[in-house]
């Protein structure tokens, strides 16, 4: 990772930009759109739950901020009046805001422990969602009757390929913001914190704050995501935002590779893809994908991103010994 | 509110508690050994709910021998689900994460495809109250946290007497210094998930009566083990036994108070506050 | 590597065997594809499953039967179903598939309440007929006029049920409900109290468990502190109700049991045991085996037991009978045309499963999208449902 | 003084490792710490840089109290380390290892790194000239850009002084930098001790190799079981019947 040249990430966000461009011009199918919108979601959540990663932190309360963001725009919109291009950045400060007290708990703890308490702190936003204040956010019931973005500059939200083209805009632009992150200064030592956090805090490296400071500004993103998914699914219910949905963009992000800013990015196409195509097979899809999963750590250990280079190896590996890995396969 | 009605409450909470604590152990047991967090715990809670519903609900087995062999199946297929899929995956929390998970789902999935996607009953084997002043106590329910105490009572002996289980202490304590004094790592790391997975199918089995079986029945345990591992601070057998306690006292007396629905927040809540002010938890070490 | 090797052989030999599954008889009649969502992994997949197998029957045996025919077209069926997980987000992609790659017109079958309202987002702009089993006043409405409830839900059935209750056993005096803490739960447990304090009924307890609870003894001592004279395991879903009646029996409930909303009695008995399921009221209980049933729904049950291993309960029942609707009203109309079926649904009665069915429910929800058929009651003897009244919700008297 | 510790004391369970410790380091010295395996060279070390909490007792730097202050904000006040085991961020190359080092002499803001402004451009490029003069005044010029996994040993310890120096601290803590070397390393390794005293660095280090630290060290400290037993001067250390008894009694004298 050269530091100053810029060239590299820049051109892959132009590829993804422009991909997100091309796609109505192949087809305006409303599924297809609906897919994309829903890959380019989880693309800005799966991208800043990777930043907090590069720290390494999982942090499972990140869907927490998604669904914080989403419900802090939902009844911005329905009770207060604002507009969609107003609570479009303050549901993501309200999230923020919200993230600041609740890391500096958490990251009080690290490695399993710090996995567990934000897997509490979810499950407490989660059931807090559902059962408490049922007037303000609808309870188990969910909230209904969400508005689609209201009109801006003369141009009107209602169709799924305006919400499409707002979705991209906004995550090229988170992308844009996490590729120049990774390949800055705060990147090189957000990787050297990941890799040995105690010989960075004693270089001078404050690794809370560092931490902090990833985990306060991966939940603005997450709620600038749930803004999105209020006033683009319309309807909003707990359960969006627990333990399941979270499990998927780890899955996504781990599965693609949390090495570099695209594993993710190549995860979430690639498994969203796979989950609409297998949709049919009800149980069976949990069957193949837990199977694929399983596979996939095995095989490629460090995410698909890296698994021309992990093949190579394995290639090399197998070649060496290849007569004898036959001669034992055959056995009964 | 009658005191009655607090101890009656107080005792709903420990009723089970013993049972998790079985389920949280062999959790923290694995932990301690391969560094992982089984997410498919729950899975081999599962497995030997099936293997009671099999052998005795169907076949008609006696019951203690049924938890017998509930507690021997599932560590069978702990030992082969470590030898294939976990023994490269010392340390790896993500990979190991992600791989526990994608065993979740088959194993989920597989259970629906096998045993059907319906709750299937296993008759309760004792049956019947006791009254103790004015309280109400299952007999059901004692048998099986009688039950449950004893396995921990078993592995306790297992882990402080027998070479085996010292050799697994000595593993969780220090991996390298035990390989250096001749333990073999890769044998008891097998082992010890083995027997970790066989905490949670006896688990599994004292329950089926209880709760009868489904293929989504292991989400409940595994949620409730975390708790306590967390509050009682990882690789502790004493803390597992308190976090449980805990838990369960603070779940049963919560349903006094408040919707049964928002009790669940108690327990995570609970973990927070522990965290804060004991990172280790409430028996764990430095 | 041996041992990988052999995972990797089972993985390839599932997947042929998922793969196999898929692929539908090539017709050469026109085809009709139907949509059916639901639950069908995880905790709630009983529901998405039985809706599944009971659309998958009613198509069969209209295929079998030649085909279903609508004016001078015959057309196959052919269904396509769609696993949503209980999650909103999900059901909204899912019926997005349906609706614009599927070209479904016809969604069949939807369970999960916060589900439906993802759904009908989708539904209702593309006039897409969509019927569910979701319970909750939300769901139906005259701004969305193509969605149907396909099973009589608590607002129909807790009345009718609680008067008989009051005439037949008048020692019932103080009712307490339990429902879990969702949409369905919560819509259970208001109709029902609502019902009681219509009759003079006295509410001990109205209380809400989260799903997938198994000890119910820290709520069942709260409420049976409560003295009531009746449990009523309103919106509890089988295995749930028959762990409550078990467990309120344990801690020495000796009163009268009521299920308003019970889906699957064989299931509850099973789990509860028969002792602690004995005299169990209830208005929505179907058991396939019982004497009572008409010979269709036993013919029904027996098929379905055949197919699946397992003994329905009323929601394959209640989505077999949508089908069935649903098609006739296609043959009614003599179109596919969603327009023309909306309005031959709602013209004249149908022949059904369940007996005489039409669609009404406009005093509640303001539109006649309620599926309204007679109420049978039915008490639990010996671990068998005994059917042993017949009430005919408000609606239907007309 | 430079740094004073004031009656430090640590507790591990039941072991007492440092006992109410008290010594100073004066400005401007290369001072050694020495004493037999298990005397707690290492933990004074972890306490003086905030790794490990104390016990009891202070510790000053430049007359401010630094104890109970995190590690990286002692870092801050101009105190660095090494480890024993050489720790580096193995997955960087050797520069990238001192850019991270010299994170407190140009703190990158996150409004900069994200945006990418001109004086951010402008600090960074300053920042990668200065790493680069300082890794060929120690040797490590030509494999600026190797990954620092791959380096050999001699390599790794000098980027791990590299590192330290990156940091601008006053103060820097060295846990045996010549563990492992060879004769001509090790002196190479003095001969850079001995610059850094010229250019006003103060270092304080743990050795093991007794001929080195006599050699360079002003002033030298012996610890033994947690206890100071001995300061002064190479030569007074050297007759010390304390440190001869201290290191005669224990099971691996000083080599």
């Amino acid at each position: 990772m050269e530091l100053s040249r810029s060239g590299v990430p820049s051109a892959g966000v132009a590829l993804i930009a422009l991909a997100a461009a091309a796609l109505p011009l192949v087809t305006r199918d409303s599924y297809y759109l609906d897919v994309a919108t829903t890959i380019l979601m989880n693309l800005t959540l799966t991208m800043s739950f990777r930043l907090q990663v590069s720290t390494g932190q999982i942090n499972m309360a990140h869907i927490s901020f998604m669904g914080i963001g989403a419900y802090a725009s939902a009844l911005l919109v329905t009770r207060v009046g604002l507009s969609f291009w107003a609570t479009l950045w303050i549901g993501p400060l309200v999230a923020a805001a919200l993230a600041v007290p609740i890391g500096s708990v958490a990251l009080r703890v690290s490695g399993p422990y710090y996995f567990l308490i934000t897997f509490a702190f979810s499950e407490v936003v989660r059931l807090f969602f559902n059962n408490f204040f049922e007037g303000l956010f609808g309870g188990p019931s969910g909230l209904v009757g969400i508005p689609k973005p209201d009109r801006l500059l003369g141009l009107a939200f209602d169709g799924k390929l305006e919400l499409y083209g707002l979705m991209a805009v906004l995550c090229v632009g988170v992308a844009l913001a996490l590729v120049r992150l990774d390949h800055s200064r705060f990147g090189l030592t957000a990787g050297a914190i990941r890799q040995a956090d105690l010989l960075a805090e004693t270089l001078g490296v404050n690794v809370f704050r560092y931490k902090l400071t990833t985990f306060v500004l991966g939940s603005f993103i997450a709620g600038l995501a749930g803004v999105f998914f209020a006033h683009f699914r319309r309807v909003l219910h707990s359960s969006d935002f627990g333990l399941e949905p979270m499990v998927l963009l780890v899955v996504f992000t781990v599965i693609g590779g949390t090495g570099s800013v695209w594993g993710p990015v190549v995860g979430t196409i690639l498994m969203t893809i796979a989950s609409e195509l297998l949709r049919e097979l009800h149980h069976y899809e949990i069957l193949v994908f837990g199977a694929v999963l399983i596979l996939t750590m095995l095989f490629a250990p460090e995410g698909l991103v890296a698994l021309p280079g992990t093949a190579r190896r394995l290639l090399r590996r197998l070649r060496g010994r290849a007569p004898a890995a036959a001669g034992v396969g055959l056995a009964p | 509110m009658s005191i009655d009605l607090l101890v009656q409450a107080l005792l709903n909470g420990f009723g089970l508690a013993m049972v998790y604590v079985l389920v949280a152990l062999g959790l923290t047991l694995i932990f301690s050994i391969l560094e992982i967090i089984n997410f498919a715990h729950g899975e081999f809670y599962m497995l030997g709910g099936y293997v009671t519903y099999y052998a005795y609900a169907l076949f008609g087995l006696n019951y203690f021998a049924t938890l017998g062999l509930a507690i021997l199946t599932v560590g069978v297929a702990g030992v082969v689900a470590e030898r294939l899929i976990f023994h490269d995956l010392r340390g790896k929390a993500l990979n190991a994460f992600i791989v526990s998970l994608g065993l979740l789902w088959v194993m989920q999935a597989g259970a629906q495809l096998a045993f059907g996607v319906l709750d299937k009953p296993v008759p309760s084997a004792f049956s019947g109250i006791v009254r103790v002043l004015g309280l109400v106590i299952s007999v059901e329910r004692l048998v099986v946290t009688l039950s449950a105490i004893v396995l921990i009572v078993a592995l306790y002996i297992f882990l402080r007497l027998s070479r085996p289980g010292r050799a697994m202490r000595a593993v969780a304590q220090d991996a390298d210094a035990a390989a250096l004094q001749g333990v073999n790592i890769e044998a008891v790391a097998a082992l010890g998930f083995g027997v970790g997975c066989a905490l949670a199918g006896g688990a599994g089995g004292l329950l089926a009566p209880v709760f009868a079986v489904s293929p989504a029945m292991g989400a409940l345990p595994v949620v409730k083990a975390f708790i306590i591992i967390i509050v009682g601070g990882m690789g502790s057998l004493p803390g597992a036994v308190l976090g449980g306690l805990l838990l369960g006292g603070v779940e049963g007396l919560g349903a006094l108070f408040m919707g049964s629905a928002a009790v669940n927040i108690l327990g995570f809540l609970m973990v927070i506050a522990v965290l804060l002010v004991r990172p280790r938890g409430l028996v764990g070490g430095a | 590597m041996r041992i990988r090797g052999g995972i990797a052989a089972v993985v390839m030999m599932a997947l042929a065997a998922t793969a196999g599954t898929t692929t539908p008889g090539a017709a050469q009649d026109k085809t009709l594809t139907i949509g059916v969502l639901g639950p069908l992994s995880g905790g709630a997949a009983s529901y998405g499953v039985e809706l599944v197998r009971g659309a998958e029957m009613r198509a069969e045996e209209i295929n079998k039967g030649g085909g279903l025919k609508v004016g001078s077209d015959v057309y196959r069926i052919k269904l396509v179903s769609y696993d949503h997980k209980a999650l909103a987000a999900d059901a909204a992609t899912a019926a997005n598939k349906l609706v614009f790659q599927d070209k479904v017109k016809y969604i069949i079958g939807n369970a999960v309440g916060a589900t439906c309202n993802a759904v009908q987002t989708v539904t209702e702009p593309e006039k897409v007929l969509f019927s569910f089993v979701c319970w909750g006043t939300s769901n139906l409405g005259p701004d969305k006029p193509h969605s149907f409830r396909a099973m009589l839900s608590q607002w129909e059935v807790a009345e009718p049920f609680y008067r008989w209750v009051k005439e037949k056993h008048p020692q019932v005096k103080r009712v307490a409900a339990i429902s879990p803490n969702d949409t369905s739960g919560k819509d259970t447990n208001t109709a029902v109290v609502k019902a009681l304090k219509g009759l003079g009924f006295e509410v001990a307890a109205d209380e809400y468990y989260e799903r997938g609870t198994k000890d119910f003894y820290p709520i069942l001592t709260k409420i049976l502190a409560t003295k009531p004279d009746m449990l009523d395991v309103a919106a509890a879903p089988p295995g749930e109700a028959g762990l409550i009646l078990k467990q309120a029996r344990e801690l020495g409930f000796k009163g009268s049991k009521g299920w308003t909303a019970g889906v699957n009695p064989v299931t509850l008995v099973g789990i509860a045991g028969k002792e602690a399921a004995e005299g169990v009221w209830s208005p929505a209980n179907i058991n396939v085996k019982s004497d009572f049933v008409s010979a269709t729904v036993r013919r029904f049950g027996e098929e379905y037991e055949k197919r699946y291993k397992e003994v329905p309960g009323v929601i394959a029942v209640a989505n077999y009978a949508a089908f069935d609707v649903f098609t006739k009203a296609m043959q009614d109309a003599r179109s596919l045309d969603t327009d023309k079926v909306l309005v031959a649904l709602t013209q004249k009665p149908f022949d059904t499963v369940w007996g005489r069915l039409v669609l009404g429910g406009k005093e509640t929800y303001g539109i006649d999208r309620q599926f309204l058929y007679p109420v049978v009651i039915s008490e639990i003897r010996d671990g068998k449902v005994v059917d042993i009244a017949q009430v005919l919700p408000a609606g239907l008297k007309k | 003084m430079l740094l004073e510790l004031r009656g430090v004391s640590r507790r591990f369970g039941g072991l007492l490792a440092v006992a109410d410790l008290s010594m100073t380091v004066a400005g401007g010295a290369i001072h050694g710490l020495i004493g037999p395996n298990g005397a707690g060279k290492s933990t004074v070390f972890n306490l003086i840089t905030g790794v490990i909490p104390l016990t009891a007792g202070e510790v000053f730097f430049k007359g401010e109290r630094t104890s109970g202050l995190r590690p990286s904000e002692i870092c801050r006040r101009g105190i660095a380390r090494t480890f024993q085991a050489t720790t580096l961020f193995r997955e960087y190359t050797v520069l990238q290892n001192v850019l991270v080092a010299a994170h407190l002499v140009t703190t990158p803001g996150l409004a900069s790194a994200l945006f990418w402004s001109r004086p951010y451009r402008e600090r960074e490029r300053r920042a990668r000239d200065r790493g680069r003069t300082l890794l060929e005044a120690l040797g490590l010029g030509p494999v600026a850009s190797q990954v620092a996994d791959t380096l050999p040993h001699r390599d790794q310890k000098a980027l791990a002084l590299a590192m330290v120096l990156a940091t601008g601290a006053e103060l820097v803590i060295l846990d045996e930098p010549m563990a492992g070397l060879a004769a001509q390393e090790k002196a190479e390794t003095t001969s850079v001790l001995r610059r850094l005293r010229e250019q006003g660095v103060t270092v304080l280090l743990v050795e093991h190799d007794m001929k080195a630290v006599m050699g360079v060290c002003d002033t030298v400290t012996v610890l033994d079981h947690g206890v100071r037993i001995a300061e002064g001067t190479p030569r007074e250390i050297q007759t010390n019947p304390a440190v001869i008894e201290a290191y005669l009694g224990a099971e691996e004298p000083g080599a």
